[in-house]
């Protein structure tokens, strides 16, 4: 499984954009509004490379809120009540999302098409109205006043630094949502090219073949969900932390939905295109910003005549297998 | 292909536009504030009347020459970001206030942005003015955050108060929609009447904030006979569709609510079923106005189409704002000096007729003085227009 | 020697409908077998009632003396008895040797996380599907067009892809789900040696259902007869031929039964 | 118990107008319209300025909310949705279009009508009471008669005229239909304008009963969703049926467990996704690949 030089270079190019590139751009404008809003843009990416996924097996997935907003009260959870390192709770919060995921999704998974996408829609509203009713999650005040990740050291030796002694907290947010996407990314890529990605596609594409064939479909499904809800609720604890506070309307259904958007706009048979549809969708809306009360008119606007002339997604632009029909 | 070139070029050039905007370097006699809130989608109303009276009032200010503010007059800019109710847009839109240079900020509306945006603003010395509730905001260890109006866990009391003495109320009912800020109202609520020794006869009817028929939501509550229905946190676009469902439900008793209405609504809403309906606003009623306010009326009538009642509340806080950095011009750029001046601070209110004062109170709530002293007029919707029942003030 | 499938007692019912009632019968190893009937008869309901894509209703099929209805397809396949389905059912946006590669899934000796992780086995693997696949296809003579979509090729040539998939599985008995419906008669007589071809170079046990008369004939060595759901007639072509019942059957029906 | 019928039936037959032009968009196209229930806030807003604003009789007003979305359902078949379906690799993609739609409309409804809720004068006064057991005011009554009316109306087009024979093969089977001679481009967007139309009729009847506001778009969508998903998703009688059992939910559910507040509507949701998890197709409907 080699990479051609290409491959390499525009890796590299990417990784010196994102920790070099800007950086020194926001520092050459003074811009630093755009470390929140990229930092944002990294970690809703996380959250839509899971929805991403089950587009891959063929399942359209507006449920992803329910998770990210799991993810965000169990990492909340566990570092204000129980007292953990943010950086032990942001894995525990996946892996809570994963589980939950697998309850769900055994019987939900059956479900195809606009069934199994209502069903999820259903699901974002159950878990905010959910967490409006749990004592653990402190129902409707929610959890305010999350203390910023601490530092951790091995044998004395700093790997991450207290948050807290930051001075400035946006950078260190901006790089670990980075490196937390980028990691994201990379084992999605990994996994659509491993023989996992091909029984997913052969999923996608005919499940009773594949069930023919010997793949065990509804194995893999619960795998697949399990893994996009894990993204979903490394996403929303992540977001938990910056904010400092969790609600039970952080995530919503209108946050499902964007997460699924993302996906369209970027182009489903893309890996990288709910990254660039996240960036579109969520940069453009702040960029916008200027035109007052027609941004929402503008915005949506340009989403329809993208969506009419490149009903493909934005990545079938450079990719020419768009253009076959 | 070239289709595609094209709208690459117009999305850049979309891009760039904005970004120019954006950059551009502002005059030096422009003193810009902001609002963070939410300007679209169910709760538009909400913002909109915020940021209407913002601009209404900014605009006024500097069609009759800019406001002093020790030597320098300035022109008043008011920057707009629309939240859409999501806090991690309104943490968003925080930073871009930051980015702006400003240090007043006005909002957000809700609960949960209120909350998300602290760690932004106390990292880059901003006051904001949010519309929320929760005590947390405003005690020690937070400092930035000052509530832009009355409490419910303050104007609760007092219009329970008023009506057990004036009306002989003794029994209450909450309702409230299944959303944070109805839901920690509703608790504040119940804990105001239980204290006065009210008998809390339905506490749990709450209904989704969709909800378009309320009367199967209201038929329980009605069934246990309260003398005062309570809409906790009632959002102006439902209050006329529950006033009316309680009364053709035939309920005799009061209806009240501690948010602020607008009569207009009420009026289409709900007709002269909202007669008797009791809720909390500003300076408005003909009773109250000064001059001033019935001109600050005209013009936001005059600029928008269509004055909202709700900005009866929120004209205050770009008030306060302006006329504290008067008190102390130094705190144009230091937030501290502000904090300090609003211990001392005080100044005639321009929309009250009579003697009343703009100060800020929240000792007794919140330890600290972190609240604008609105007038706590207590108003009754009566043929199309809100009457004035009694004012109070809040410590 | 004992047979290879065994069919016994094999009912399915739908609601008050009877799709197949008590059918019993063998399948021997290395065997082609056809199972024929006219429409409606019960011949596609009993072959998913064989690789468990519908459950049956009563009776079992067993394979190697052991119960192979009723569980999952994928499990069924595991086992080695794999259908093909009719030329829609197919990986669209595959090219042929992406489809045949993905198929060989069942002979992978890496683990999932193996792939992801890129060890060494799945190194091994992907080598030997690659090869697998160039060497089926050259097989079935399909190199020149393993590297175009699915979803481009003509009818003859998904149907071959079907055979393809199936056989990529590495299965031990094969069932063919209507191989030569809508084919001219030289594709026809084609498809009849590839499938024979497949029986005696690859040791494969064949079972099909199937329309074609001439071609059911010319390629089994014993068929079954389904009439209504229930089996009216099994032996050899020439029995089957000169069978009344079978005959009856599908003159009685030759009004709907077009072509065959 | 007469009152939890009264407002079953009441809030069901408004469900299912709802739910009707959603589904027939569905069935029609496979288009899951997002901007349906933005659809039936301009319905409403239009009647709005008609009856309630310009004193126009009610009717009228209706025709003119039914005749907007018509034509506003039409222009968006024939140069959105069918180019972009035409277009796409993955049908699904028409969600994305939805959406972009429903916020482009919501932010048209919010520039045009203002953030305001809106509420016409009501058409007839008075409550119908008996003896504090049914309640319900006239105009409630009224509603839910034309409601109910409408439906009829709807199915009986649906199966009596030559357009509705025309779109229910083309629901059924679109190559088909084009094989019998059917012009699909043409009824694709009569259908689309159908549904639209209808979203814009129950709009207008419920401006008198429930005001409008722009935030109604997003959540009546959902619902709509929901109750299509109960009944089987482009099934028209699915969408009745559906309509009918989540008003009968909501009517029972706030009725007996009003006591547990909080939890009302969670029961609701959780038990919706049971049942279909249970009955995958709906009630009536076909699975969907």
């Amino acid at each position: 499984m080699g990479f051609s030089g290409k491959q390499l270079m525009g890796v590299g190019i990417f990784l010196f954009v994102i920790f070099i590139g800007v950086p020194l751009i926001i520092a050459a404008t003074g811009r630093w509004d755009f470390y929140y809003t990229l930092t944002s843009v990294a970690l809703l990416a996380i959250a839509s490379a899971g929805v991403w996924l089950t587009f891959y097996i063929g399942r359209i997935n507006i449920g992803q809120g329910a998770f990210a907003l799991i993810g965000a009260y169990v990492s909340a959870i566990l570092v204000v009540k129980a007292g953990w390192s943010f950086w032990i709770s942001l894995p525990a919060a996946g892996l809570f999302a994963a589980l939950v995921a697998i309850l769900i999704g055994l019987p939900i998974l059956r479900l195809r098409g606009v069934y199994f996408a209502m069903i999820t829609l259903v699901l974002t509203q159950v878990a905010t109205l959910t967490a409006l009713a749990l004592p653990i999650t402190n129902g409707a005040k929610g959890i305010s006043s999350i203390p910023l990740p601490s530092g951790v050291s091995i044998f004395g030796i700093p790997l991450i630094p207290d948050f807290s002694s930051m001075e400035n907290t946006k950078l260190a947010f901006y790089i670990t949502a980075c490196i937390l996407m980028i990691v994201t990314y990379a084992a999605l890529y990994r996994l659509v090219n491993s023989r996992l990605g091909h029984l997913c596609r052969s999923m996608q594409q005919n499940e009773e073949l594949a069930s023919s064939i010997g793949v065990n479909i509804s194995y893999i499904r619960i795998v697949i969900f399990a893994i996009s809800s894990f993204f979903g609720g490394i996403g929303g604890a992540m977001f938990g932390s910056i904010a400092q506070s969790v609600y039970p309307s952080s995530f919503q259904v209108a946050d499902s939905v964007n997460f699924m958007l993302n996906c369209f706009l970027g182009g489903l048979g893309y890996v990288f295109g709910p990254m660039l549809g996240t960036l579109v969708l969520y940069f453009g809306w702040d960029l916008l910003f200027e035109f007052g009360k027609y941004q929402m008119l503008i915005y949506s606007t340009i989403l329809i005549l993208l969506i009419r002339f490149l009903p493909n997604g934005l990545l079938s632009l450079s990719i020419g297998k768009g253009d076959k029909k | 292909m070239k289709r595609r070139s094209l709208m690459k070029s117009a999305l850049t050039a979309v891009a760039f536009t904005s970004l120019m905007a954006s950059t551009a370097l502002a005059e030096n006699t422009v003193l810009k504030i902001g609002f963070v809130g939410v300007t679209s989608g169910p709760a538009a109303s909400w913002g909109i009347s915020n940021q209407r009276s913002m601009e209404a009032r900014a605009a006024w200010i500097n069609e009759t020459g800019g406001y002093k503010i020790g030597d320098v007059t300035y022109d008043i800019e008011i920057v707009s970001f629309d939240d859409q109710k999501d806090p991690k847009r309104a943490i968003a839109g925080m930073e871009k206030m930051a980015q702006e240079g400003i240090h007043y900020v006005v909002g957000p509306n809700v609960d949960d942005g209120a909350a998300a945006v602290r760690p932004v603003a106390e990292s880059n010395g901003i006051m904001y003015f949010p519309y929320a509730f929760p005590k947390s905001l405003y005690e020690a260890p937070a400092s930035n955050a000052v509530l832009g109006m009355v409490a419910n866990y303050q104007s609760g009391p007092a219009i329970y108060k008023y009506l057990m003495a004036e009306k002989g109320v003794k029994t209450v009912a909450f309702v409230a929609a299944n959303e944070s800020d109805p839901l920690s109202q509703r608790t504040g609520g119940i804990e105001a009447a239980t204290a006065l020794g009210m008998e809390v006869v339905s506490d749990n009817v709450t209904y989704q904030v969709d909800t378009t028929d309320f009367t199967p939501v209201l038929t329980p509550v009605m069934r246990a006979q309260p003398d005062l229905l309570v809409l906790s946190g009632v959002s102006p676009a439902n209050a006329p569709q529950l006033i009316r469902s309680a009364r053709e439900l035939g309920f005799q008793g009061v209806i009240s609510t501690e948010t602020a209405q607008d009569a207009g609504v009420l009026a289409e809403g709900a007709g002269d079923l909202a007669n008797g309906f009791i809720s909390v606003g500003g300076a408005s009623t003909p009773e109250l106005s000064s001059p001033m306010m019935v001109e600050f009326v005209e013009r936001y009538t005059k600029m928008f189409g269509e004055y909202n009642d709700e900005s009866n509340t929120k004209v205050y806080a770009l008030e306060y704002i302006l006329e504290t950095l008067k008190a102390d011009p130094s705190a144009i750029t230091d937030v501290d000096a502000f904090k300090t001046t609003m211990d001392t601070f005080e100044a005639p209110n321009p929309y009250m007729n009579g003697d009343a004062k703009l100060r800020y109170v929240g000792m007794s709530s919140f330890g600290q003085r972190r609240q604008v002293s609105v007038p706590l007029v207590v108003n009754v919707y009566q043929n199309g227009a809100f009457e004035t029942l009694f004012v109070a003030e809040v410590d | 020697m004992s047979p290879l499938i065994q069919v016994k007692n094999v009912t399915k019912k739908y609601g008050g409908l009877t799709a197949n009632n008590d059918i019993s019968f063998d399948v021997a190893e290395n065997e082609i077998l056809s199972v024929i009937g006219p429409n409606g008869a019960g011949k596609s309901t009993l072959f998913k009632m064989i690789s468990s894509f519908v459950p049956t209703t009563s009776g079992e099929v067993l394979y190697r003396g052991e119960r192979i209805s009723n569980l999952k397809p994928h499990i069924v396949a595991r086992k080695g008895v794999v259908r093909t389905f009719q030329e829609t059912t197919i990986f669209k946006s595959m090219t042929v040797r992406e489809s045949v590669v993905v198929a060989q899934h069942l002979r992978a000796k890496a683990s999932l996380a193996g792939y992801f992780w890129g060890s060494k086995a799945a190194k091994e693997d992907v080598d030997a599907f690659g090869k697998y696949a160039d060497e089926l296809l050259e097989f079935l003579g399909m190199s020149p067009i393993s590297n175009e979509q699915a979803s481009n090729l003509p009818q003859g040539s998904l149907r071959a892809l079907g055979i393809a998939i199936g056989l990529a599985t590495d299965p031990k008995v094969l069932l063919l789900d209507e191989p030569f419906a809508g084919m001219n008669h030289d594709e026809t007589m084609q498809m009849v040696d590839l499938v024979r071809s497949v029986r005696d170079e690859r040791g494969v046990t064949v079972m099909l259902v199937e329309h074609d008369m001439p071609a059911v004939m010319n390629i089994s060595d014993r068929i079954v007869v389904l009439n209504f759901g229930e089996k009216i007639a099994e032996g050899t072509p020439s029995e089957i031929q000169n069978n009344e019942k079978v005959i009856e059957a599908y003159l009685g029906s030759v009004d709907d039964e077009i072509g065959m | 118990m007469e009152q939890i019928l009264a407002n079953g039936v009441y809030l069901g037959s408004q469900y299912a107008m709802i739910a009707l032009g959603l589904t027939l968009i569905f069935a029609l196209m496979n288009v899951l319209n997002f901007a349906h229930g933005q659809m039936y806030v301009i319905g409403g807003f239009v009647t709005y300025t008609f009856y309630g604003q310009w004193g126009v009789p009610f009717v009228l007003a209706l025709v003119m909310s039914c005749v907007t979305l018509a034509i506003l359902g039409a222009l968006i078949e024939r140069y959105l949705f069918a180019p972009v379906i035409k277009g796409s690799a993955r049908e699904e993609s028409t969600m994305l279009l939805a959406a972009g739609i429903a916020f482009f409309l919501d932010a048209v409804i919010l520039l045009v009508f203002g953030e305001k809720q809106r509420g016409v004068p009501k058409i007839i006064d008075g409550v119908f009471n008996y003896d504090f057991k049914l309640i319900m005011p006239y105009d409630r009554i009224l509603i839910c008669f034309l409601a109910i009316l409408s439906i009829v109306a709807f199915i009986g087009l649906m199966q009596y005229t030559k357009t509705g024979r025309a779109l229910r093969a083309l629901a059924q089977d679109r190559t088909a239909a084009q094989l019998m001679g059917v012009n699909v481009d043409r009824y694709s967007m009569i259908g689309f304008a159908l549904g639209a139309m209808l979203a814009g009729l129950v709009g207008g009847l419920l401006v008198t009963i429930t005001g409008v506001n722009l935030g109604m778009g997003g959540p009546t969508s959902i619902k709509a969703f929901m109750m299509v998903m109960i009944g089987g998703a482009g099934v028209i009688s699915g969408a009745i049926w559906g309509g009918i059992i989540l008003g009968f939910m909501e009517a029972i559910g706030l009725a007996l467990l009003y006591q547990y507040g909080d939890i009302t509507y969670l029961l609701i949701f959780v038990s919706l996704m049971i049942f279909l998890a249970i009955r995958p197709q709906g009630l009536m409907g076909k699975p969907w690949g």
